[in-house]
């Protein structure tokens, strides 16, 4: 086994040379991941990525561990396959808002309600980036792309709302750019026992540049972002006066000082409370900030353990004996 | 016993059992199976289930029907038509009728030939008074009121439980009528109701009701006997193609020593290999329902990623949902095995019905140029053979292997002879890529004699790597878009399957090395054409069969076989699939007998066209 | 056109015998849809019904409209080029647990997000009824079937927070017995525009008898069902004294007259927001009633309007002239 | 235009311009053409883009080319080999360096070759000095400082957006080598960045440069001419397989008077059907970009139910997607069209490279017996042909229909000479079932010539009835599991396939009527197979070719044609799909010539081989 103490970032740098496009958010991403793998104290030969068709999905050739990139839509199937087999292993799933979302959701759906202990991570950048420009299930309603010169009629559907619905047990949202941020929220991840999902903003500065700007702009980034913390309530802004207060179930903005509100006001953040992640889900700018950070995080028995705990009981109840078996029922001797 | 009853001998006797799903006619059928097989008969049965889940009772699609052939002598189906035929209501009687050749003996239940279950069953006048059986030798019994007659003593059961008891009272009759012991049975009712004793009660005094009603009524004239068959020594067991199919699955893990994933989607006739492998947990069998067949087989392509043995089985439609990932497992050169237990296509079809005619979509359902190999089993037993096989050679070659079952296979049953020791099943050799081969380890170098690339697991130290469906450079497996390359690697992936025929025997014929007809078969077919054939030898006829286990590749011999002979046919349930594929490779003018009924094919049919090829 | 004045639920019975196991769940299903199809004020030809495969998906073949028992899953998919390319006729789909939540969980989810203006019913049994018996999604953790003798390891998802994650805009609930009800919710989803779920639970009294019990049982029905009205507080039971009271996020079951508990405490369903009719889809038995009714209503431009406004834009802005087309772009005289 | 060069007549010449992705290749070889075809040459263009979208510039995965070839005589390939190589940078030398023969031209920025591009590339030594380039005609121009240099009066510009011109300047240098007229271009440069008027000076001037500095410079000591081509007269437009492809689709619907219902999921190279079909919205086109190929397919079926005409188009793996709903479109026998624009396969294979390995797919991917329908087009005009004739077939038989098209003809382009009026264009005729044929109405009732049923659309009184994927009887379509109803309905779907044939002229012979050697193709390989042997005809070699637009069914004087030559070879770009079929129906020993390198072929290797058979 490899030694993991002395891992380093470099130590997960495959020998592909990388061909994202010069200005590509992936290349951020793939950095705070190969960075994140180095301190999980796992060995390399342990972590396996695997990832469906799309420019994000091309992740896995340039992570130095054990890698499949396989066909569009289906990387969460063949991760469920593997992680039930070989619950030793760590798996990170890489899928993009089309891979994942589109051709892929029902894969989706169904990896997180198993709660099988893998971590997906989907590349959002609204937009087809592989196949050239087309509108992905994340694109804005009108938006016009190679594939809606009139705009988007089809209304987007939203990745939080979503694996909200589908029963993932960890829930997160962070951005390409924000390091150290997506870092927290890998690690964060992989030490979740069950389906982590993790919604990661993403710039495709060729077909969509700046589709997140609002959130990723370092000028505008602390008035439209809310991190989430789990037990703090719920503050952003640049001087930190600015929160979410929950009038009934309608969030509002409100700032700390004017007429009489203070932090006690706000809403807290509670990683227990789905209602309260669902309702975080909704909550869209420009009326709001973004929330970041985990939306939900709860603790449920995974795939792995229940199929073990079966075998296992099913074992010790009745010794295996292929003879026996194949000898059981009526049998009648000639 | 009533003196005048004499007592015939037979050789062989085919019974149809038949009526509501609810009549517990598939225990019966199963009751006599067994008394018949413990006797010492050579037996085939098929159940032929209605293809609603209860459609309502006395109603034509209600009818369920069980078909068990037993015989003195060596049989190989469950038999054209039934001598014998049990009708528990007019619906039975209406849908089976028309299979029983005259002087047929057809037993009724008259009490449940009333007007409410003529109107369901669409029958005008009843057909036990209106002369329409007068070809056949019809016994009118009232099932039902002798059953609860009989039952009088049993307080504790209502009316209706008791009449439920009259597939028993039938069976005893039928004991009787075959000079059979119900000892068997009665230890069977003991054991299978033994939560309840008075349905034990009930059941077992039903049957010997019907057993002495038949020696008290003067109603049958003769009593049959069938001597035992003359088989081979050993321990034997009745089994069905798909309960075959997951013990050889299991077997194979097991001899392999590696665990099996199973991952699959219910779709009818494949679920029951499911249902078989959920209980065999103990064995390490890690059973996954997945969302859909595309998952089904991506959670397999996983498995087998991760270095254990994956296996998935569906139907027609769901191979059309795999074949995208079936192009990724070919692709990325890992082991698993696919089964395909046909039904009636094309699209939904007729799933309840069995047919062949998804050999051609096992061969070229993928995109791209990619063969496969295929494998088909030729009886219920053989399910188990062909599925260790294909395991051995998914293992060996790294390659996805097509097993190709159907519905008929499925469901019927044949005693299956027992391997009386492990010996009997090969080990599997299993070899993993170690971390020593870390220096320069290429994922894509090939073994020289089986071309397979190795297998290599996550979790081995300094071999990562990484794999996917884009074309990969020769060795190294990284992406590669080079002309030459990719035309090696074609060429290697193919060249991979050719080299297959190394594990096939040469094909043994059944019958002369040369004459004038030669029928080629392969799958389930092979218990109709043997008879059909070893009948026609019988009359001194040159003719002879021969029966492909492997479709792709093919036995090296097969060529030579059809040239030696004047005529080659090829008779498959379907339009005409193998016989394409003999044709474009062999350039022989071979004939197809083709049947798409959704019904195996009856032997006096595949005789009678055999004869007019001879002429 | 068919008078449709004149139409009776009679009407609407076909020609073909029902095959369902006598005692199912789908025959009173099936009544109330002939029932509410002769209310409609649509003529019989404008009505037409798609479904998947399973049990319920048989239903098209006993209603005398036209009809389309389609593949596994697909049903969406099919509703969804018909109700484009045809916005004058009312598109109906029935669906199962299985066939709209496992195999066909995406193109639901894609059909409810493009709000196209069909009516989805998903017969939700709990179970797989056509294929004798094996888990379904909605089935529940540690349930014990053909396919889990040693009970169900995945955990189930809820079909009312998945459709809701799925922006649907019509989100409603009843059960097979529930006649009246259900026939409400039947016209409501009718007259709305936009993609309208209700799921219906069914019995299938084979492979799953009593699944619903709680809920349907005449005698226990009015304490473990809640019945949802827009505007309405939300008060069940008997002698309708109790009632769900939200207690910041959290619902709570309490008992009107007790410690000074009025209806002006009680929670107030409203269609119109989300988080509500999210929070609401998370309440289960026995912890408290089963909420039925309309989770969700609100009016959100539709696929096919969306999609005919664009080409009435285009035919007005530029008149199509196909040889015109043909000649544009560089061309050359030889 | 100085005095000491000569010019030289050439017949036909091959331009190959490389660089970066951002370099404007394609804008520029696009100029090239139109100026060409213009001047009256014939051409023939295959762009050839990199597999990723932007790979870092420099770099020998984000080179892009661009091939033209144009002719003073009939040219049907885009050429084996260039004439001239213009290499913007080192990596764009490297990759296409060994195609260019001895002696050809080779022009190279200068400015781009430095260290930085060379480790890019990972070239060790300046390949302009170390020799490496010896045995071609090599012209080291520092394009990029010229053209800034001629840029210097365009203050507005920055030194990036300047170089960025360097494109234009090199066509200048073309234009002045091929003695070509610029106008074209500059009236080009003038539309295409109207708004951006300082863009339009700098490149108006950089091309003008590029045309002066030949005429200044010595560099050159020929330039050549290629005289016009005797085509036949009529208005001609330079078009894409893809676009040709959409505009058959919409011509189409317009002239059967229905509505074009498009659903489809992005792939390459399918897309750009996609990008074309949205700008037709005042069509009526409606287009759907459905969540995977299956709900694509999906949409279609639901539209062709609705009476509108549906359209889909994919590539390999998105065929495997829909195959299930294929067999359930069949079934139900509504007609659609769905096209499969191949790529290089297995799986995912290589999505940028064109292949032909998807026949089979085609023909057997789906469950049962289900034949359909394929067409293929030849050159990409013809793209437009078979669209409109795919529609025709699918409405005339109320069928699904396949195009096979691929990689090569979707992006390569041709000069298509253009209907002149709407009689060129046949009308398709529409009939849907109307309410007065209610009494005694049959969705299965079958046209006697035809055997289509007839298209009913829901929302006609009178006429309401249920379809699907289970078998159907006969005529009244109800759910039906009769044996001899199935055998019926499996060869009507067979039949009705069959009778297409009616709709199939007889295939024509290029060349002599029998002979030494028949050569016969499908689809995108017709240019070069015409070349081949059209020049082995000229060298007096008994010779002939056949091309099929229909492989399914094929047409009725196939069979005959082979016979009637001693050899027959069937080249493909797959491992021999065609020759499986051709073997299997004709039993004729046709030869396979097949090549799986993910390009076309060329017509040397074709000319070579066909020799070696000739003896
Ligand atoms: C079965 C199949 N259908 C379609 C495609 C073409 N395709 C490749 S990637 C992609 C979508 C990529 O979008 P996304 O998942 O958002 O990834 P991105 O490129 O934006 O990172 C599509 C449609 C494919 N490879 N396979
Ligand atoms: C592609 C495909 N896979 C599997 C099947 C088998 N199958 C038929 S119905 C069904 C599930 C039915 O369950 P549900 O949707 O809940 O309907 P129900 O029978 O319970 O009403 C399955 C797996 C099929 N017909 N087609
Ligand atoms: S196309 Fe967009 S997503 Fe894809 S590599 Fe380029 S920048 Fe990134
Ligand atoms: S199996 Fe269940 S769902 Fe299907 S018809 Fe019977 S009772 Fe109804
Ligand atoms: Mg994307
Ligand atoms: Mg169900």
């Amino acid at each position: 086994m490899n030694p993991t103490d002395t891992l380093t970032r470099k130590d997960f740098v495959s020998d592909q040379q990388v061909r994202w496009c010069p200005g590509c958010g992936d290349y951020a991403i793939l950095a705070s991941v190969q960075g994140v793998f180095a301190q999980l104290g796992i060995p390399r030969e342990k972590i396996v990525i695997i990832s469906g068709i799309g420019c994000s999905s091309r992740f896995p050739y340039y992570v130095d561990c054990y890698g499949f990139h396989t066909i569009h839509g289906r990387a969460p199937t063949i991760a469920t396959g593997l992680k039930a087999s070989r619950p030793d292993l760590s798996v990170w799933v890489v899928t993009g808002d089309g891979d994942g979302l589109s051709i892929g959701g029902n894969h989706l759906l169904h990896a997180l309600r198993r709660n099988i202990d893998i971590n997906i991570m989907l590349f959002n950048n609204r937009i087809y980036g592989l196949t050239k420009g087309q509108t992905s299930p994340t694109s804005e309603f009108g938006k016009v792309t190679k594939s809606t010169p009139l705009g988007n009629i089809d209304r987007p559907v939203a990745p939080i709302s979503f694996a909200l619905s589908a029963e993932a047990s960890f829930v997160a949202r962070s951005a390409d750019v924000f390091g150290a941020h997506l870092q927290d929220m890998l690690k964060a991840a992989a030490s979740h026992k069950g389906s982590s999902f993790i919604e990661i903003f993403q710039n495709c500065n060729i077909f969509n540049d700046g589709t997140w700007k609002h959130v990723t702009d370092r000028g505008s980034r602390e008035e439209n972002v809310l991190f989430l913390e789990h037990g703090k309530p719920m503050v952003f802004g640049k001087n930190g006066d600015r929160g979410i207060r929950l009038n009934g179930l309608q969030p509002e903005v409100v700032t700390i000082g004017e007429n009489g509100i203070t932090e006690a006001d706000l809403a807290v953040h509670d990683e227990a409370d789905e209602s309260l992640a669902y309702l975080m889900s909704r909550v869209e700018s420009p009326e709001f900030p973004v929330p970041m950070g985990v939306f939900r995080r709860e603790r449920f028995p995974t795939l792995g353990e229940s199929i073990h705990a079966q075998i296992d009981a099913a074992k010790a109840k009745n010794e295996p004996d292929l003879m026996a078996l194949l000898h059981s029922g009526d049998t009648w001797e000639v | 016993m009533s003196t005048t009853t004499q007592s015939e001998r037979l050789d062989t006797v085919v019974i149809r059992i038949a009526g509501d799903s609810g009549d517990g006619i598939q225990v019966t059928g199963g009751q006599f199976t067994n008394t018949a097989a413990l006797f010492g008969n050579d037996i085939a049965t098929y159940p032929d289930f209605p293809a609603e889940i209860r459609a309502p009772a006395g109603t034509l699609p209600g009818v369920s029907g069980f078909q068990l052939h037993f015989s003195s002598t060596e049989i190989y189906t469950p038999g054209d038509q039934p001598d014998v035929l049990v009708a528990m209501n007019p619906a039975a009687l209406k849908v089976n009728i028309d299979d029983l050749p005259a002087n047929g003996i057809v037993v009724c239940d008259t009490d449940a030939f009333d007007k409410r279950n003529f109107a369901k069953a669409g029958i005008e006048s009843n057909p036990l008074e209106d002369g329409s059986l007068a070809k056949y030798r019809l016994f009118a019994v009232p099932l039902s009121s002798l059953t609860v007659k009989a039952l009088e003593e049993v307080e504790s059961l209502t009316h209706k439980e008791k009449v439920r008891c009259k597939n028993f009272f039938s069976l005893g009759m039928m004991y009787w009528l075959f000079s059979r012991s119900m000892d068997g049975t009665l230890a069977f009712i003991e054991k299978k109701f033994a939560k309840k004793p008075d349905i034990v009660k009930a059941n077992s005094i039903a049957l010997r009701a019907g057993y002495a009603y038949c020696d008290a009524s003067e109603s049958f004239q003769v009593r049959y006997e069938v001597p035992p068959a003359p088989t081979k020594p050993g321990l034997y067991r009745n089994i069905a193609g798909n309960t075959a199919l997951a013990l050889g699955l299991v077997a194979a893990s097991s001899r392999a020593g590696i665990q099996m994933f199973y991952g699959a989607y219910p779709i009818t006739p494949a679920s029951d290999v499911l249902h078989e492998l959920v209980k065999f947990k103990n064995f390490g069998v890690i059973t996954h329902q997945a969302e859909d067949e595309i998952a089904a087989i991506g959670s397999v392509i996983g498995a087998a990623f991760g270095g254990k043995l994956g296996v998935t089985c569906t139907s027609g439609p769901g191979v059309a949902l795999k074949s995208e990932s079936l192009g990724l497992a070919a692709m990325v050169e890992l082991p698993l095995v696919i089964a395909n237990i046909q039904r009636a296509g094309p699209s939904t079809g007729m799933p309840t019905k069995t047919e062949q005619s998804d050999l051609l979509q096992a061969m070229f359902c993928r995109n791209g140029d990619l063969p496969l190999p295929i494998l088909a089993p030729s009886t219920p037993s053989d399910c188990f053979e062909v599925a260790f096989e294909a395991v051995r050679i998914a293992i060996k070659y790294m390659v996805p292997v097509f097993i190709l079952s159907d519905g008929y296979l499925a469901n019927g049953a044949e005693p299956w002879k027992l391997p009386t020791s492990l010996d009997e099943l090969p080990e599997i050799d299993v070899v993993y890529a170690t971390s020593d081969q870390a220096e320069g380890f290429q994922p894509y170098a090939r073994d020289d004699v089986t071309l397979a690339r190795p297998w290599v697991r996550p979790g081995t130290p300094g071999l990562e790597h990484r794999i996917g469906g884009l074309e990969k450079q020769e060795l190294t497996g990284n992406v590669n878009y080079e002309p030459k390359n990719h035309q090696r690697m074609t060429a290697l992936r193919a060249e991979k399957i050719a080299r297959i025929v190394q594990e096939i025997p040469d094909l043994e014929i059944d019958g002369p090395d040369s004459g004038d007809v030669l029928v080629v078969g392969w799958g389930g077919t092979h218990g109709s054409l043997t008879a059909a054939v070893r009948n026609l030898q019988g009359d001194g006829k040159s003719v002879a069969h021969i029966h492909l286990r492997h479709l792709n590749p093919f036995a090296a011999n097969l060529g030579d076989i059809m040239k030696r002979f004047k005529k080659v046919l090829v008779p498959e349930l379907n339009s005409g699939q193998l016989l394409l594929l003999l044709r474009a490779r062999y350039l022989v003018d071979a004939i197809g007998f083709n049947k798409v009924e959704g019904q195996p094919f009856k032997v006096s049919e595949l005789m009678a066209r055999i004869e007019e090829l001879l002429g």
